[in-house]
């Protein structure tokens, strides 16, 4: 997939949702081609950039927590505003299997919720477990449904749907799912034991990871985890 | 019938199986990378250049491709030199059974650090890179001392008196006359010298109305500066007898050994990188290989220089 | 509603319909291509830099596109003053009802000719423009007087005392501090600045192991060599109060916009001549207005200097 | 046309055919796309680039007068021996009419026969007078006549053809051949004359004019003559 944008490129925002009290989906004007799992830095003149996944690329969309100075920066911003991305950069994910099982963490749902949209579209049936430590952490769930999907909520503290980490909730579950590939974003410890479950069922597996990204272009060495390019070669990578 | 052509070069009397290098700043973070950048066919590697401290570098926009090639003012980011002694020292490991060199690029904010760096570093590299020529910490650090013979001379000399291995002075294109400077970092004991770093330079975006890069003002790289690379090495090689490395919009096999016609001993690969990814290097050395057989070329030594003939 | 955006500014008290200016040694040899680059849409027009005696310049190859700019030494061929004046009164008279000043490029070997050039052209031109940075006659020269602050200076005093109309000074990007040398020339009586002249450069063609170049050195032109222009125009402006020209690989309305965001008053126009044709100017004007119109600006006056904004 | 070469590329010379005392064709290996009438730049790495008109694309091949150093230096290059070209250049001519009259003066065929051969592709006839001030100057007449041209010489002396210079010979001829366009390759007088004459016939002319070269890309102004490019805008002109 080639990158749409070298530079950054403003577009302006339609549309701020509220997802939860600290998490905004910004739909802006405009679109370009990209697949689910693929990133765009998003530049703020005078402030930084900084990377995040596609939710959609038409209209081009970000689900963005407010984490630190950056995305509290984003934040204040409205429709009219504008905001200037560059990409899309590295390897998305590949559709596999007739019945997907996606697990997300935290904004790590944000680029599966892209992924869910392109599987019902070839007609694949999805399921997806939104983890969150809290219920009103829970992000993006109506959206899952109204694709379709069959939608499982796992909180830490059981405060909504079942309790326990999402890759916990998803291996208890797995039995009755029956899914066929599965396909995680998130931190890094639920990553770590999404590919342990996957080995010990023998389902392939495609997990995002983070990074520090500076370039985005596979030089400057920023993002490297033990010699892998999370820029370049991933961020989605088969376990 | 013609052999093969043989890419293999000396540089202060290391053999290197091929004369590309991956340049300092492109993918030299860690171990795996180097070794990774030394499967795909380079001859040497670059460390990322590294300082006492650690550095946290410039904010984001740091590298961008502005059509012609890259700029960058990722400001010398890097995890200062214990933890890059560790690095280095795995690296070290790894690269022996693959015959590759490391090249470790050191830069400070005086002399004194330079020496510093250059004597806890010891005999863990190949090669010592001094990088006296990096345009993108002039607001932190002044001008670089890669500007001014007398200051280049001056490290050179320094490193040169603490280092166990051979130095590399590594000089900048933003300058009056870069063989004046070479003269000068030659004099003063340089092993060899690599040259060039990138070209200051600003991209901006009319839109927002500000440059793009958090530092404002950048290095350029990449095809847009290959023309001024070659002019630099030509003008270099004019005037020193010790061998140069020539940096700068290398992207392919043609490009590489232009740059060993203008004077170059061995080659820098930085942006290819981008551009055709870590495979850069095999391809590179590759067509270098078919182009020879082409030109009937045996050895490099052939090719070298051929630019300065009357 | 917003006013139709309006392209005009001033320079040195004369009023140009807009800002592009076409650079000297691009279609400047004669008053009806000069004419005819009017027509085109230019809000002034440059002559080829003249000496006071004829040069033949370099034999070719002199020009050649290597893919990200052009590159060039012509050696300044030019018919000489005598010619040269014939030409620049033709010109001037063609020129009237148009409403687009003459600007005279002049250069000489050495302070005296320089002064000599100014003082017979007296008031024929609307400016003139001492090009004192031209990097292809170094052989038969020397170092061009624009790398030297002192020698810049001396000649622009020379010029300023000699001339008849507003002295613009044009400089190289072939040195170490440019802002220095604008400082310098500022000082010394220049009414304006222009920036930047050709990067020095070399393009080798692999299957002679030679140059292109019959001068084997040129210098580089074209989008390649934009950023380095931004910078030095960025650089210049945060120094000098005089309006600055600025010149070095605009081929697009918003490449101008940049140009005036990094500080100039107005823009050159040289190898978007190769790319575009002499449409260039009409076309590269048509585009500003539409952008100003979409970034909302009615005047250059609003767009100048941005890129220095905190 | 776009440019095919932007910088000299390297050309073995397959054929050399002695066309006179003083003129040598040069075939080479390799084609590229050209018009009649477009030109490549010639680079004798060390000595000098000079231009010269293209006779044939498909393979390249030149057709090259001595008259100076250059062109000595590239009369002395062999079979086997290497030309760099850059290039083509120029607009070349329009084929306009059913029937086309040619008229060229010294090297001035050569550019004609090419176009000649594209007329004749196309199934239009074809007269050519070529002009010489003496028999021995006379070039290329087998090669129209071998393309199926009515062919006629014109050489100053009479020595062989009619005697007169190129254009004043093909006035005489006009109402015979009787053809519906002009075209003309050769000296500055010669093209005068015959532009002349189109305008006193009212026929369409199309010149092709000559001026020193230096970039050959429409930049330095070396070419111009009143205003206008021979190597950009020409060096085919309609009068
Ligand atoms: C490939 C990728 C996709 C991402 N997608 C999303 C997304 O869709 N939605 C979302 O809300 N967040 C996403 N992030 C994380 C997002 O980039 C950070 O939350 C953001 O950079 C925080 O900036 P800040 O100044 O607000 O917080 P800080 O206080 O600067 O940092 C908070 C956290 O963000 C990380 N971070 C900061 N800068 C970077 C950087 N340049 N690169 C990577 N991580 C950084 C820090 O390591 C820290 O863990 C993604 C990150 C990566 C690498
Ligand atoms: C568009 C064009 C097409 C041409 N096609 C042919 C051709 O097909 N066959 C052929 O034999 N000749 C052709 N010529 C002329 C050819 O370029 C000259 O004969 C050649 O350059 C002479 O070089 P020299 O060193 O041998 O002679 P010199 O002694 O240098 O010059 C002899 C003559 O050639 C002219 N000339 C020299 N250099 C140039 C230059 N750079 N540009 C233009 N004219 C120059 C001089 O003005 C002089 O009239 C063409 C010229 C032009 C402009
Ligand atoms: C992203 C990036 C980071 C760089 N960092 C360094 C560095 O830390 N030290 C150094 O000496 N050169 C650094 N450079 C310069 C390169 O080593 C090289 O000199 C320059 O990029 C020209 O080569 P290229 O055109 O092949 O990229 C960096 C270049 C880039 C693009
Ligand atoms: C073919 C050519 C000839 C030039 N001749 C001159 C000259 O005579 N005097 C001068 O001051 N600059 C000369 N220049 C430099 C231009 O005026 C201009 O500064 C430079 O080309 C950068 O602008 P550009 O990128 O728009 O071409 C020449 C440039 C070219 C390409
Ligand atoms: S962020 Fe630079 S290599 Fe990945
Ligand atoms: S030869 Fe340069 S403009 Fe025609």
């Amino acid at each position: 997939m080639p990158t749409v944008h070298n530079l950054p490129q403003p577009f302006k925002i339609a549309e701020v949702i509220e997802e939860s009290y600290r998490v905004k989906t910004f739909v802006l004007e405009g679109s370009f081609e990209a697949e689910p799992g693929q990133f765009v830095m998003l530049w703020l003149p005078g402030v930084d950039e900084k990377p995040f996944s596609l939710v959609n690329s038409n209209p081009v969309t970000l689900t963005v927590a407010r984490v630190g100075p950056f995305t509290s920066e984003l934040h204040r911003r409205k429709p009219g505003d504008t905001l200037w991305l560059r990409g899309p950069f590295g390897n998305g994910f590949t559709l596999e299997g007739e019945h997907l099982l996606l697990i997300g963490g935290g904004y790590g749902v944000a680029p599966l919720l892209f992924l869910a949209r392109k599987a019902r579209e070839g007609g694949r049936r999805v399921s997806v477990v939104i983890g969150a430590s809290t219920a009103r952490d829970v992000i993006l769930a109506e959206d899952f449904l109204a694709l379709g999907c069959h939608v499982i909520i796992a909180t830490e503290d059981g405060s909504r749907g079942f309790r326990g980490k999402a890759p916990e909730v998803a291996e208890e579950l797995l039995r009755d799912i029956n899914p066929d590939a599965l396909y995680a974003c998130g931190p890094g410890g639920m990553l770590e034991a999404v590919r342990m479950m996957a080995g010990r069922r023998g389902l392939p597996v495609q997990l995002s990871y983070e990074s520090y990204i500076r370039c985005a272009i596979g030089v400057c060495g920023s993002c490297q985890r033990s010699g892998w390019l999370v820029c370049r070669d991933g961020p989605v990578r088969r376990a | 019938m013609k052999r093969e052509p043989d890419l293999s070069v000396e540089l202060c009397g290391i053999r290197l199986r091929n004369p590309l290098i991956l340049a300092s700043g492109i993918l030299g973070t860690g171990p795996d990378l180097l070794v990774r950048v030394a499967r795909a066919g380079a001859g040497a590697v670059t460390t990322k250049s590294c300082s006492l401290k650690p550095r946290k570098g410039h904010p984001n926009p740091t590298v961008l491709d502005w059509g012609h090639g890259l700029i960058n003012a990722v400001g010398l980011a890097n995890p200062g030199l214990e933890e890059m002694s560790r690095i280095i020292a795995q690296a070290k490991e790894l690269l022996k059974p693959l015959g590759v060199p490391l090249i470790a690029s050191i830069f400070g904010g005086k002399t004194e650090e330079f020496a510093a760096l250059a004597r806890k570093l010891n005999s863990l590299p190949d090669f010592i890179e001094v990088n006296i020529s990096c345009p993108n910490v002039e607001a932190e650090m002044g001008r670089p001392f890669a500007t001014d013979a007398r200051m280049a001379a001056r490290v050179t000399a320094a490193v040169r008196e603490a280092s166990q291995v051979p130095v590399i002075v590594k000089l900048s294109p933003n300058v009056t006359d870069i063989a004046y400077i070479a003269r000068a970092v030659e004099e003063a004991g340089a092993d060899a010298i690599s040259a060039i770093n990138t070209v200051s330079g600003m991209v901006i975006d009319i839109h927002s109305g500000r440059p793009v890069l958090a530092n404002r003002i950048g290095g350029i790289s990449g095809p847009a500066i290959k023309p001024i690379a070659l002019r630099c090495i030509y003008e270099i090689t004019r005037v020193v007898k010790v061998p140069v490395i020539g940096i700068g919009g290398v992207t392919s096999g043609k490009d590489a050994l232009e740059m060993i016609m203008a004077g170059a001993t061995a080659v820098g690969i930085g942006s290819a990188v981008y551009y055709r990814g870590v495979e850069a290097f095999g391809q590179i050395a590759g067509e270098m290989r078919d182009l020879m057989a082409e030109l009937g070329y045996e050895t490099l030594a052939e090719v070298r220089g051929l630019a300065h003939r009357a």
